[in-house]
């Protein structure tokens, strides 16, 4: 019968703790130092060698034409951010950001041309939570 | 030239057919009419079920988003989400309402109102408080538990007959679900109020309630309730008894089909089943509309929302049986500690009537 | 007369697997899988990929369990190339592992209490693999598809402040679980759902060739881990979690020790780290030959056969999947079950279909 | 059985099917055999203990003319893994099932007969497994002349 009866004294018992929910469109997680987001590409130090479209592995980046030189072009509709790009540019040209709010109404949106992609990201507008906080209330020994 | 006479009808049979205007609306605006209308439209009818429904899912989504360590509804309406239940009856009045092509259309399209109506009707029969010279009901008998469990006892015909109209294999199975969950508790539900009626000595809902003016009937009828509430939790489908529309077995059971309005319908009937549950439990075990100091409805929809806060709350805390367990529970549990209570509280009516 | 019903592609609780259902009354007689709704030819792909660009796709094979699938195949790439990551290397890998080993045990253990309606495990253990993935997101920069693991060693040092927040993170999952245990598996109404449901007994699990938990639960003692160590396996103090019933109870039972199992791997290993350099270098072509290596994954034993033709790119590349050993678990149980049982034994097997179809 | 002992069984008792057969390292063995004698092969090791099959693949060689299919067999009592193997040719591959030794084969086989057109006799459900239904007969995308279409 205890084990019938347990439940329903952990169910009301939890129905007053403090709730794990981020509000998300109001605070935001902020992201780990080493996260991979949006790549921010630095014109300057880019000298359109095309090792990062080589090396990436859904053929996301191509090299374009822009104001006569070669600038990788990122399709973020293919990208699969494994960073393979930013291991391998040898001028440190490429770099992650992070920003991870790329949604957008149609594909081509989605294509970041060389100077699209040399802007840098977007800060976050709404409050920031840092850190997720562990309830040490959970647990047995606590209730 | 012939003059024929002109056929005249007579004064009388006039009068009588069509009333004049006065008379009507002075027939109409007496006080039976208007406390009838109050009592259709407001309480216990249909101002009162829809407030109702609203608060109920905002409060079981709220309770059972808590449990979860969530927040739950939170963005329409005043406080967090009252008005979600609003907003979700908006979008579901939006949708088409699709048929399937080799459904019988009839009886698919008459199942979801005939649900709806049923439950409805159920609120007709319940006295909720005592007013001079009588109850606040919009229909008296002196049977109307009988009533009310008779009337409740077809819904699993109902959706029979909307999983044999849809023309579904998930919805047949539902439906023979149905029809297995009615054997599993509706002899332990009938024994556990026989039970009360036993100690009341009265089938009528409120000589039930006037007679717990001392001691609640949970007291003396512990087991009793114990069946009452788990048989109830089966009749109307809440969590751990929800097999007729296990989701993840069956999709929705016999409603699997539905789409729009008459979803919003069926998903309305099961909160008005919970609210008529847990006027029962409430008249039944609880002492129903008695208590100090406040009016006896506040005290009755106290009460009453206390017991719908643990019919939800199941939703949370237990998984859902299979169709054989509970049939199992239901004969080798709840009918034998049934019979038990009914047994004792004939001892106890005798041992009253033998000492006093 | 049976009526056969397709369990699947459009059901509440299906997920990509279909299974026709031969169903007389509630009683299901006879079933038949119909899988490969995911399937990406993840297989051919390698052949035209290089062995560093097939990472984060493999990783896709199985995303609830990334970083295990990640070593699998990385173990096999340095195999043929005869390379050996270095100590400091071994231990990093050992800590992503068994942290996706976890995430994709509360996963499991998630799903497998959604199939009877039960919400609250589905979202406390939802909630708490958030913790892990924040973990996850701290030490390799992504939430799920870590792409963390490469050739020759890891991609990434221990970032600062990670010892600190992960032993907070882990003491809190460690007392944690002990509300799961109270919650999930000493409610009796889990326990009526799944204690002898899909019993599948020693021999058959082994003649099935059914793997992982599942393989555990039916009492047979072999860890992919234990039994032909890998990386710093053979360095940790760990058990392997063994129970005699077989029934679906046991399966999810065997898992969540196995949580308990990997904190105190973990906690072992960020104790024991030794210094030292992180990645090797390894050669640019993948030599001519063929290896298989397996690896002990959340949901059984990954099987990575690899040959080589000298170029860069895989020859072939044979991935023989965990789910896709436990499906056959999977069909051969569900014979003469209620329509009912058919969910929690497939939960019961944590069965992946992104993982069978590859 | 541990794998050494396993070699010489397999030595002594399958001598006239044998192509090959050597310990590889530590637990991990490969056995080559002609098609003719695989049944053989797989009753013998499975009374050395190897119960159940981790995987079945087949390698396509357009050079060789051959398709090579390896059974990798696990020992839960030795952790040990033996893998046997017997290359068919290519025109017409064809193998006799397995299914009778181990039961877990079953899938396995589908699939390689799937995706390289390798043919098991006897097997029971020989049909389409993980490709779509409007799959063309008779195309076997592991083979090495399917070739994956560019990408645009």
């Amino acid at each position: 019968m205890s084990s019938y009866i347990k439940p329903l004294y952990m169910a009301w018992l939890h129905a007053f703790k403090r709730t794990f929910t981020v509000k998300y469109p109001y605070e935001v997680l902020k992201p780990a130092d080493r996260y991979r987001g949006r790549i921010e590409l630095n014109m300057d130090r880019c000298i359109g060698c095309g090792v990062c479209s080589y090396v990436c592995p859904n053929k996301a980046i191509t090299l374009v034409e822009h104001e006569g030189r070669k600038y990788p072009q990122f399709d973020y509709g293919r990208c699969c951010f494994c960073g393979f790009c930013v291991d391998h540019c040898p001028r440190a040209a490429l770099k992650h950001t992070h920003e991870y709010e790329l949604a957008s109404y149609n594909k081509e949106d989605l294509v970041f041309s060389p100077s699209k992609a040399a802007e840098p990201p977007k800060p976050f507008e709404r409050r920031v939570v840092t850190v997720r906080k562990l309830d040490s209330k959970l647990g047995p020994g606590h209730g | 030239m012939i003059k024929l006479p002109i056929p005249t009808i007579p004064k009388e049979l006039v009068r009588f057919l069509i009333p004049p205007l006065d008379q009507l609306v002075k027939g109409l605006l007496s006080p039976e009419i208007m406390e009838l209308l109050i009592k259709v439209l407001v309480f216990p009818g249909f101002a009162f079920i829809m407030l109702y429904a609203m608060i109920a899912v905002w409060g079981e989504r709220k309770l059972h988003a808590r449990v979860h360590l969530r927040i739950g509804p939170y963005h329409v309406g005043p406080i967090f989400g009252l008005f979600q239940l609003i907003a979700d009856g908006i979008k579901l009045l939006g949708k088409e309402i699709i048929t399937p092509e080799n459904a019988h259309k009839v009886l698919y399209h008459l199942a979801p109102i005939l649900i709806m109506t049923l439950s409805m009707v159920v609120l007709a029969f319940i006295p909720f408080f005592p007013v001079d010279g009588g109850y606040w009901v919009i229909y008296y008998t002196p049977y109307n538990l009988l009533v009310i469990l008779a009337l409740f006892s077809l819904r699993p015909f109902i959706m029979i007959m909307a999983g044999w109209a849809s023309n579904n294999k998930y919805c047949t199975m539902g439906a023979m679900r149905a029809a297995y969950q009615l054997l599993a508790y509706e002899v332990p539900l009938m024994l556990s109020m026989a039970s009360v009626v036993i100690l009341a000595g009265s089938f009528d809902l409120a000589k039930i309630v006037e007679s717990q003016v001392g001691m609640w009937y949970i007291a003396p009828c512990f087991l009793g309730f114990i069946v009452f509430f788990v048989a109830m939790m089966a009749e109307i489908c809440r969590r751990p008894l929800d097999i007729i529309t296990a989701e993840q077995e069956i999709v929705f059971g016999p409603w699997t089909e539905y789409t729009g309005m008459e979803y919003g319908l069926i998903m309305m009937s099961e909160y008005v089943d919970v609210a008529i549950a847990s006027f029962l439990v409430t008249m039944l075990f609880l002492g129903g509309w008695h208590g100090p100091g406040l009016h006896p409805l506040a005290w009755l929809l106290i009460k009453m929302g206390v017991v719908s806060a643990f019919f939800f709350i199941g939703r949370s805390t237990w998984p859902r049986l299979r169709i054989d367990q509970l049939l199992d529970a239901g004969w080798r549990k709840l009918v034998p500690l049934a019979l038990v209570q009914v047994f004792a509280s004939m001892l106890m009516v005798y041992l009253l009537k033998v000492v006093f | 007369m049976p009526v056969r019903v397709a369990w699947g592609i459009q059901h509440p609780m299906s997920g990509h697997l279909t299974l026709y259902l031969d169903v007389d009354g509630d009683v299901v007689l006879n079933t038949e899988p119909d899988v490969g709704y995911t399937h990406r030819g993840l297989e051919k792909i390698a052949e035209y990929r290089t062995y560093l660009q097939y990472v984060p796709i493999i990783e896709r094979a199985c995303d609830f369990d990334s970083s295990n699938f990640a070593l699998g195949y990385v173990r096999a790439v340095e195999a043929l190339m005869g390379v050996e990551a270095p100590e400091r290397a071994k231990y990093l890998r050992v800590i992503a592992a068994e942290l996706s080993r976890i995430m994709s045990h509360l996963y499991a253990q998630a799903l497998l209490s959604m199939t009877g309606g039960f919400e609250t495990m589905t979202v406390w253990s939802a909630n708490d693999r958030e913790l892990i993935l924040d973990l996850l997101e701290m030490l390799t920069g992504a939430r799920v598809t870590h792409t963390y693991i490469v050739p020759g060693g890891v991609r990434w040092d221990l970032p600062k402040g990670f010892k600190e927040r992960a032993f907070e993170v882990l003491n809190y999952l460690e007392r944690r679980i002990w509300d799961y245990y109270k919650m999930l598996f000493q409610n009796r109404t889990f326990q009526d759902r799944t204690m002898g449901v899909g019993v599948l007994s020693k021999k058959e699990a082994v003649e099935l060739g059914v793997t992982g938990p599942s393989l555990r639960a039916s009492g047979v003692d072999f860890d992919v881990r234990r039994d032909d160590p890998y990386e710093a396996y053979d360095k940790l103090d760990f058990d392997v979690i063994v129970e005699k019933d077989g029934d679906s109870y046991t399966r999810a039972l065997v898992r969540f020790y196995e949580i308990a199992q990997s904190i105190r791997i973990i906690k072992q290993a960020l104790k024991d780290i030794p210094e030292g350099p992180i990645r090797v270098k390894v050669p640019p072509t993948l030599p001519k030959g063929e290896v298989y290596t397996r690896v002990e994954t959340g949901r059984g034993e990954l099987g990575i056969y690899l040959v080589g033709a000298g170029t860069n790119k895989p020859y072939r590349l044979k991935i023989s999947a965990p789910s896709f050993r436990n499906l056959a678990g999977l069909v051969y149980l569900c014979r003469d079950v209620p329509m009912g049982d058919i969910p929690v034994i497939y939960y019961s097997f944590d069965i992946l279909l992104l993982d069978v179809d590859r | 059985m541990n794998v050494d002992k396993v070699v010489e069984e397999v030595k002594a008792r399958l001598a006239d099917v044998l192509l090959e057969a050597k310990v590889e390292r530590k637990n991990y063995a490969h056995i080559k055999v002609k098609p003719e004698g695989l049944v053989r092969a797989a009753q013998l090791l499975k009374e050395c203990g190897y119960s159940h099959p981790a995987s079945v693949t087949g390698v396509d060689y357009p050079d060789r003319g051959e398709i090579e299919v390896i059974y990798h067999v696990e020992s839960i009592e030795d952790k040990a893994i033996v893998a046997l193997r017997t290359a068919v040719s290519r025109d017409n591959p064809s193998l006799p099932t397995l299914r009778d030794v181990w039961m877990g084969v079953h899938y396995h086989e589908r699939e390689t007969w799937e995706m390289l057109g390798v043919k098991f006799e006897g097997h029971p459900e020989l049909k389409r497994f993980l490709l779509q239904e409007d799959w063309e007969e008779g195309v076997y995308p592991l083979r090495k002349e399917f070739k994956l279409k560019p990408e645009s």
